[in-house]
């Protein structure tokens, strides 16, 4: 942006330094090597019908993890975004079925509202409980995840009862290209800007950094902290939304195991546990990740049973490789 | 000053706990403390009421539906039927509440069993405490209960999904696939064991078995597994899944991929969830036995093993409501059980008149 | 925040070498009573409503179905002293017990494939220890990672098959009771360990390092205390004991399947925090973890009695671990509330929050009307 | 009598139960710059937290332009123009300096969107006004001690206040750069705003200062003009009683050589450092704050092993790769950052005294609590710490206190050699003499000793020889007789790479 006024940087351009300063580089390295391996075992992947099943199955997962990434800048957790889902989906799937008229835009406006309520639940715990946010999420993991049963009574919504406006919500195209896929895509570009062009998306970056100074700074910090699961939730509200649209039913199960996704897409995208370090594209390259390796893994026939364990293995190798670049770059 | 908080924190949690408590749903008469030492007893058969129905795991409607059969036995024979199962279909978490419901001396268990091998000692525990235990849908080894209510015969499931494979890929045969739910799931392995073999009989010659893949029974799974095999097979003709979610997410994903006509889907479902695919055409026709008439039968074999009308022994008959009559058989492999029936096949003609 | 009272000019000794006095009943006022009390108390209103409650057979039966988590919680509480979290316990004990399951299958005798089981789950551990301490990444993004590692080698391993039939000298650990009483063999194995265990953490050397790493991991490194090599051991001990809960499980089950355990992580770090282990490390207790899985073991166990359902039962737990980490700082909170200066804002925010928490109850139930109508 | 600006009247505020403030009144004119001394624990930093609303007062009134206001917090305190620079450092690791100095005001266009540009800018005028070059970009992670400060202060200058509140602001900073941070606060006063400036350093007072008020033990003791006192009553107000000698070194035998260092090389921090230190000797390390002093002993303890270079102890080569190998071989250090490395606050003095040693109060690493408590208990009293019991959290203690549990904890090893990084940063007038009659006593006593510190006098006052270092290589070596503040100075402001290229 402005370079001439940076005067001491480092002219010495390095690797290492390249690949730190901009994380994503090493990921889309990795999505590269790993997509020209696939593709020499399987010439299937280089499809654009593959491509856009993989983006379809990723983007529900985008958009939830950029709300974990939230969370997770200010140094908390939030383990209940895949309860959250599963209530606010049930709730949705029910008013579609008694009211298959609704236009779908209330419909979107009511997951929105009904997982920022979620979310506020435990904003509240954690910002006046003072509840660490891991203990805090996982109370209501299991508490939303009770509700959605006591809500539906252990009964499905099902694909016949849902109105055709739900499901072309996802479906419908745009130029060929899927609505589910454009709308992660707005997501992400809405939550950019903010994270990177509003004070209070700066700031939180710098209560994720460093409390106290923020409390000095004239920052909120509680405010901030509430805000964040409040994003969460919000965020988990639309995912919820988009998940009966694309799945085209609710059940008491949905997404049930999401939240340690969302965490592993934040964590592979760059976003440090301990707060004030990630980036909106990192988390979405992250969750793309996951997604071709999940489809890479499948077309190139690894024996299903050793798909998970390669799953794991890829994501260890992912963290501890961004390790050793970062101590590469801080020896330098 | 800390003291006083504490002394708060103590209130509200002793106020808490009476609150747990009051969550118990309203027991009229709870049993008097006198009853404890008697509990060792074997319970008296003919004042026998009380009996659970176990499925999988709550708040899957397959089962729910099973339940209302079960409701209907109950009413039938005067006795209740409790319907008690774990948040997840996980074999650990049944045991505990199994235990639960031993330690309750219910008088009969109907169980389908997360984990085949797992659940056998606890099905003993609960036998050896005198309590009836027939397993449906999902069996027990049979050192681990009385009787199974087999839904149909292995034979059965597995030739009658066949059979449509290869109504559905036509005269020509072609490429197919099973899409399967957890590869721990007994029943599931049993079926395409079956159909692998009826595969080899001459007259499903052309039919080709490229993959087997596991949708873990998780609706993203299926869909993702179910996409990817269209991917890697081009020339894929007909996905089998043998599971309810399975083949719900299966023929979504033909629908999603424009592929209706071209790949069909088929297999085991329930009809308020294949309603919309028998429609459009990418699952045309399914199979499966009535959980309603399934559980009910159990719940009258349960009742004829708690009251002694049966001992648990091959050739035994007892009567099923409106069902009719039925025997008790041995199998090498199943060991001791009662067979509902042949399946029922659903298609555009007749799912209409099923609502469950 | 400096704080000093003594007088500076004072002759006297300047110090005293004695415990702050305390009031008598402050001593009952520890978390540790309180779970306590609270275990009377769920045994008491228990007894009320069930006859079955207190009968040695069901308690007996019920004790054996927590003794997995119980034993993964031992080497997680010493974890969580300081400050790190093992997510991948569940999967890890999965992960052995598979490799047993395996070798059974292949006819090895079952106690050397017990022994490669243990050998492969302490090298599980070795693997998060090393990337822990020697890497030096944050363990919850190492054990998040080996979660779905380890699960997947168990997969990999039996694939749809279950090993059955293990002899019953095996089984034994798992369902057999100890020298024809009703205690079950594998109670006896928990609390031989957690005596350990709790000895190790409260009267050990390195019981006090792992406190102080806990509360000051730069500190304790400065004062001479081996962070890493601790850290290592104590990853590769959590292996271990997660390898040994996977044969327990294994025994208990009578066999194996590689997705037996999957969520029990959960379930063991709930216990730790619920016996009031301070999740940020350095604080809590061996006696109130123990006392928390008996609290959880009791009120499963009542609440499965009283044939409530499993979802309600999972809430309860949920709600009563975050009511226990909110409760004791109640105090913070009216604090808090007193300085806080009547603002109009804070006035209408509250307001804001009722209102729209009364809309969605509202909302949650007459949406669900329809349904409930069915019924 | 002109009209203040900020009066305080009778301020009082306790934390849990602890009165840390009684009844201190205070008053701030336009234009000038008002210092405020007292020892650690005197209640300034609290003075000062409750000026901008970090902290509300129990009791007491805060009046600014003589209306009565109230701060519920610090968003309160900068509107009504207060600026602070505080004295633990409060950057933001992660953020670049720019945005270091604008956090929580980041310029905006359309009162909506972050303006980077302007923000940028903005920056970079800033900090060429304070004459230092700093990349914008650099994460505050990467910046050094006396960068960080300066980043701290470029912020509070941002402001804008009509009330600035400088917290310990030079105490990692040069010469020059105080100079310049000295000129730009008297431009500030010309400007009308008035200053509030808290440091140990009592000459700074004397150069910048109108007015001081001291604090004692929470209460106010006076407020005086700073030509109308004189350094030794200014002590006497702090310390309620007479300060003897300050420096109370004494002539020690030298023995043989305990610790000798040879070309030691950590790639990055510093180079071929050599020296060695004899028993009885204290050995003095000067330079400025990141000169590379600390990294030496860090390396020498074994928490960050050098890459290259040779370590002896009593003639023989060792190998040292973890503090445990250090204390075995009968080092102690000493670290700079209390909080951080020193103590672990949350731990009772008991445990933090046993921590390094524990072997010595255990049988098969069972610990004997009685043995442990009688150590920890004699050591605290011949420490002299002042506190209610050997039970008592660490982090209730001041920060002189503290750093005796420290010496104490240090000394329990029976070390050889002592390290002491900054042995007297940050502690009071009091606690500071204490701590150089133990060094000397130490010395005396047959330890070697190699003393980190920044204080120019205390460098000269106490040691037998000194070194000093600059960016990483040593430039000056003085014996007692030789060293003077200026070769001193002149040692540690040494270009050394034109030495370096010679």
């Amino acid at each position: 942006m402005t370079t001439q006024i940076s005067r001491r940087t480092t002219p010495r351009i390095n690797v290492w330094d390249l690949l730190a300063r901009f994380r994503e580089v090493g990921i889309i390295v990795f999505i590269l090597l790993l997509g020209a391996v696939v593709t020499l075992r399987a010439p299937s992947f280089l499809t654009v019908n593959n491509f856009r099943d993989i983006l379809m199955n990723i983007s529900i997962l985008a958009i939830v993890a950029l709300g974990q990434t939230i969370v997770i800048l200010t140094k908390g957790i939030d383990l209940s975004v895949s309860s959250m889902i599963g209530l606010v989906a049930m709730m949705v799937g029910f008013v579609m079925r008694q009211y298959p008229e609704t236009p779908i835009f209330l419909i979107v406006l009511l997951g929105m509202a009904l997982g920022t309520i979620a979310g506020s639940f435990n904003s509240i715990i954690i910002t006046f409980g003072k509840v660490p946010p891991i203990i805090a999420t996982l109370g209501t993991l299991s508490v939303y995840r009770g509700l959605v049963f006591f809500y539906s009574g252990g009964t499905w919504v099902n694909s016949f009862e849902l109105p055709q406006s739900i499901k072309m919500l996802s479906k419908g195209r745009l130029f060929g290209v899927p609505n589910l896929i454009l709308i992660a895509l707005f997501i992400s570009i809405i939550v950019y800007l903010f994270l990177k062009f509003t004070r209070t998306g700066r700031n939180i970056y710098a209560v994720g950094s460093n409390v106290e100074a923020a409390e000095y700074a004239g920052i909120r910090p509680q405010r901030i902290i509430f805000l964040v699961y409040l994003i969460s939730g919000l965020l988990s509200g639309i995912g919820a939304v988009l998940w009966v649209s694309r799945f085209e039913s609710a059940q008491t199960n949905t997404a049930l195991g999401f939240e340690l996704q969302t965490v592993t897409a934040a964590v592979i995208g760059g976003v440090s546990i301990s707060g004030g370090v990630g980036t909106v594209t990192g988390v979405v390259l992250g969750a793309i990740l996951l997604g071709i390796i999940q489809n890479a893994l499948t077309l190139v026939r690894i024996s299903p049973f050793w798909q998970l364990a390669a799953q794991g293995l890829l994501i260890l190798i992912a963290v501890v490789l961004d390790k050793v670049i970062y101590t590469r770059v801080a020896r330098n | 000053m800390k003291n006083r908080y504490l002394i708060i924190s103590l209130v509200t949690l002793i106020i808490f706990s009476f609150a747990l408590s009051a969550c118990a749903p309203a027991d009229p008469e709870p049993p008097v403390v006198e009853d404890v030492e008697e509990v060792e007893e074997v319970a008296d058969p003919a004042e026998c009421e009380n009996y659970v129905l176990v499925p999988k795991n709550l708040g899957n409607p397959y089962f729910d539906t099973g339940n209302v059969g079960a409701q209907e036995a109950a009413g039938e024979l005067g006795i209740t039927v409790l319907y008690q199962g774990s948040a997840t279909a996980d074999a650990s978490e049944q045991i505990t509440l199994l235990n639960s419901l031993i330690a309750q001396q219910v008088c009969g268990l109907a169980i389908s069993a997360n984990d085949e091998d797992a659940l056998v000692p606890t099905g003993q525990a609960a036998m050896e405490a005198g309590i009836a235990v027939v397993t449906w849908d999902s069996a027990i080894a049979p050192a681990g209960r009385d009787l199974h209510i087999n839904q149909a015969e292995l034979e059965g499931i597995g030739r009658v999904q066949i059979e449509m494979a290869s109504r559905l890929a036509g005269p020509d045969g072609g490429e197919i696939a099973i899409l399967s739910a957890t590869s721990t799931a007994p029943n599931q392995n049993a079926w395409i064991e079956v159909m692998e073999q009826v595969l080899t009989e001459p007259e499903y010659a052309n039919l080709e078995l490229v993959e087997i893949v596991y949708g873990d029974d998780d609706d993203t799974k299926s869909y993702n597994e179910a996409q990817a095999l269209f991917t890697k097979y081009p020339d894929l003709k007909v996905i089998i899944a043998p599971t309810t979610v399975g083949i719900a997410a299966s023929a979504r994903a033909v629908t999603d991929a424009d592929l209706i006509g071209q790949v069909f889907v088929t297999g085991l479902g329930t009809p308020n969830q294949m309603r919309e695919y028998v429609k459009n055409g990418s699952a045309p026709e399914f199979a499966l036995w009535n959980p309603a008439d399934l559980a009910y039968l159990s719940v009258y074999a349960m009742h004829a093993l708690a009251t002694g009308e049966i001992q648990a022994s091959a050739g035994e008959t007892f009567t099923a409501g409106r069902l009719g009559e039925y025997t008790v058989e041995d199998d090498p492999d199943l060991g001791l059980n009662v067979l509902l029936g042949a399946p029922f096949v659903y298609d555009a003609d007749n799912i209409d008149d099923f609502d469950w | 925040m400096t704080v000093e009272t003594i007088n500076k000019n004072q002759q006297e000794n300047i110090i005293s070498d004695r415990q702050a006095r305390k009031s008598f009943f402050s001593i009952f006022l520890k978390w540790e009573w309180l779970l306590f009390v609270l275990i009377l108390l769920v045994i008491f209103i228990n007894t009320r409503l069930s006859p079955f409650f207190l009968n040695a057979i069901n308690l007996s039966r019920t004790s054996s179905d927590f003794m997995e988590i119980g034993l993964m919680m031992l080497p997680m509480v010493l974890i969580i002293v300081t400050g790190n979290i093992d997510l991948s316990v569940a999967s890890n004990m999965g992960m052995s017990a598979s490799l047993m399951g395996l070798m059974h299958n292949m006819g090895i005798n079952i106690w050397l494939a017990a022994l490669a089981g243990l050998t492969l789950g302490t090298l599980g551990g070795v693997l998060n220890g090393y990337l822990v301490a020697y890497v030096k990444l944050p363990s919850l993004v190492v054990t998040l990672g080996t979660f779905a590692f380890f699960r997947g080698i168990a997969f990999g391993f039996l694939g749809d098959q279950a090993a059955r039939n293990y002899p019953s000298q095996f089984t034994f650990i798992g369902q057999g009771r100890v020298f024809d009483t009703l205690i079950p063999f594998s109670v006896v194995l928990f609390i031989a360990l957690a005596l350990i265990f709790g000895l190790v953490l409260h009267r050990t050397i390195i019981g006090r390092q792992l406190y102080a790493i806990g509360n000051n991991e730069p500190a304790a490194k400065y004062s001479g205390v081996p962070v890493e090599k601790i850290k290592f051991i104590l990853f590769i001990v959590s292996g271990f004991i997660s390898a040994l809960a996977g044969l327990v499980l294994a025994a208990r089950f009578g066999s194996t399947r590689p997705d037996n355990g999957t969520g029990l992580e959960l379930a063991v770090i709930t216990a730790a925090v619920l016996g009031g282990l301070d999740i940020n490390g350095g604080k809590g207790s061996m006696y109130g973890a123990t006392l928390a899985l008996v609290l959880i073991g009791l009120l499963r166990f009542g609440m499965g009695l009283l044939n409530i359902q499993s979802q309600v039962q999972s809430m309860v737990i949920g709600l009563l671990l975050i009511v226990s980490i909110l409760v004791p700082h109640i105090g913070q909170q009216i604090r808090f509330l007193k300085q806080v200066k009547f603002r109009w804002q804070s006035i209408l925010m509250t307001v804001g929050l009722l209102v729209v928490f009364t809309a969605f109850f509202i909302f949650f139930f007459w949406s669900r009307a329809p349904i409930i109508a069915q019924f | 009598m002109t009209k203040s600006i900020l009066k305080l009247k009778d301020i009082s505020k306790s934390f849990s139960g602890v009165e840390v403030l009684h009844r201190v009144s205070f008053d701030l004119q336009p234009g000038e710059v008002h210092a405020l001394l007292g020892e650690n624990g005197a209640g300034k930093s609290t003075l000062v937290k409750v000026i901008t609303g970090y902290h509300q007062p129990d009791h007491g009134d805060i009046y600014l332009d003589d209306a009565l206001v109230q701060f519920v917090d610090t968003r309160d305190s900068r509107q009504a123009g207060i600026a602070a620079i505080y004295q633990e450092l409060s950057l933001f690791p992660d953020l670049d300096v720019a945005e270091n100095i604008f956090v929580g005001r980041h310029p905006q266009s359309f009162g909506l969107k972050v303006d980077w540009r302007k923000l940028y800018d903005e920056a970079h005028e800033l900090l060429d006004s304070l004459g230092v070059t700093i990349d914008l970009k650099q994460k505050a992670r990467h910046l050094s001690i006396a960068q960080q400060q300066i980043v701290e202060i470029a912020r509070a200058f941002s402001i804008n206040a009509r009330i600035l509140i400088m917290d310990e602001p030079t105490s990692s900073l040069t010469l020059s750069e105080v100079a310049e941070l000295f000129a730009l606060v008297n431009n500030l006063r010309e400007n009308g705003t008035a200053i509030i400036f808290i440091s140990h350093r009592l000459e700074e007072l004397f150069e910048i200062a109108d007015r001081v008020t001291v604090l004692r033990d929470g209460n106010y003791i006076a407020t005086t003009k700073s030509k109308e006192t004189s350094r030794d009553d200014l002590l006497r107000k702090m310390v309620g009683r007479t300060i003897s000698s300050q420096y109370p070194k004494t002539e020690a035998p030298l023995g043989e050589v305990v610790l000798q260092v040879d070309q030691l090389t950590s790639e990055g921090l510093f180079t071929d450092i050599s020296f060695e230190v004899k028993s009885g000797e204290i050995l003095g390390m000067a330079g400025l704050v990141g000169a590379g002093r600390t990294n030496v002993a860090e390396s020498i303890f074994g928490i960050r092993p050098a890459t290259s270079g040779k370590i002896l102890i009593n003639g023989l080569e060792v190998s040292i790769n973890s503090p445990q190998q250090a204390i075995g071989l009968g080092l102690a250090y000493v670290p700079e950052d209390r909080q951080q490395h020193g103590l672990i606050p949350a731990m009772q003095i008991t445990p933090n005294i046993s921590l390094p040693k524990l072997d010595d109060f255990a049988k098969y690493t069972w610990i004997l609590n009685k043995k442990e408590k009688k150590f920890a208990y004699s050591a605290a009293l011949q420490m002299e710490v002042r506190a209610r019991s050997i039970w008592q959290l660490a982090k209730e203690l001041s920060g002189g206190n503290q750093q005796k549990v420290v010496l104490a904890k240090w000394l329990s090893t029976h070390p050889r050699i002592l390290i002491l990084d900054e042995p007297t940063r940050g502690i009071d007038v009091g606690t500071k003499a204490a701590v150089h009659k133990l060094m000397s006593d130490l010395a005396a006593d047959g330890l070697a000793i190699l003393m980190i510190s920044s204080e120019l006098p205390e460098v000269i006052g106490m040691s037998d020889r000194i070194i000093v270092m600059r960016e990483g290589f040593i430039t000056g070596h003085f014996m007692r007789s030789e060293a003077t503040q200026e070769n001193v100075i002149n040692a540690a402001t040494k270009d050394v790479r034109i030495e370096n290229l010679s």
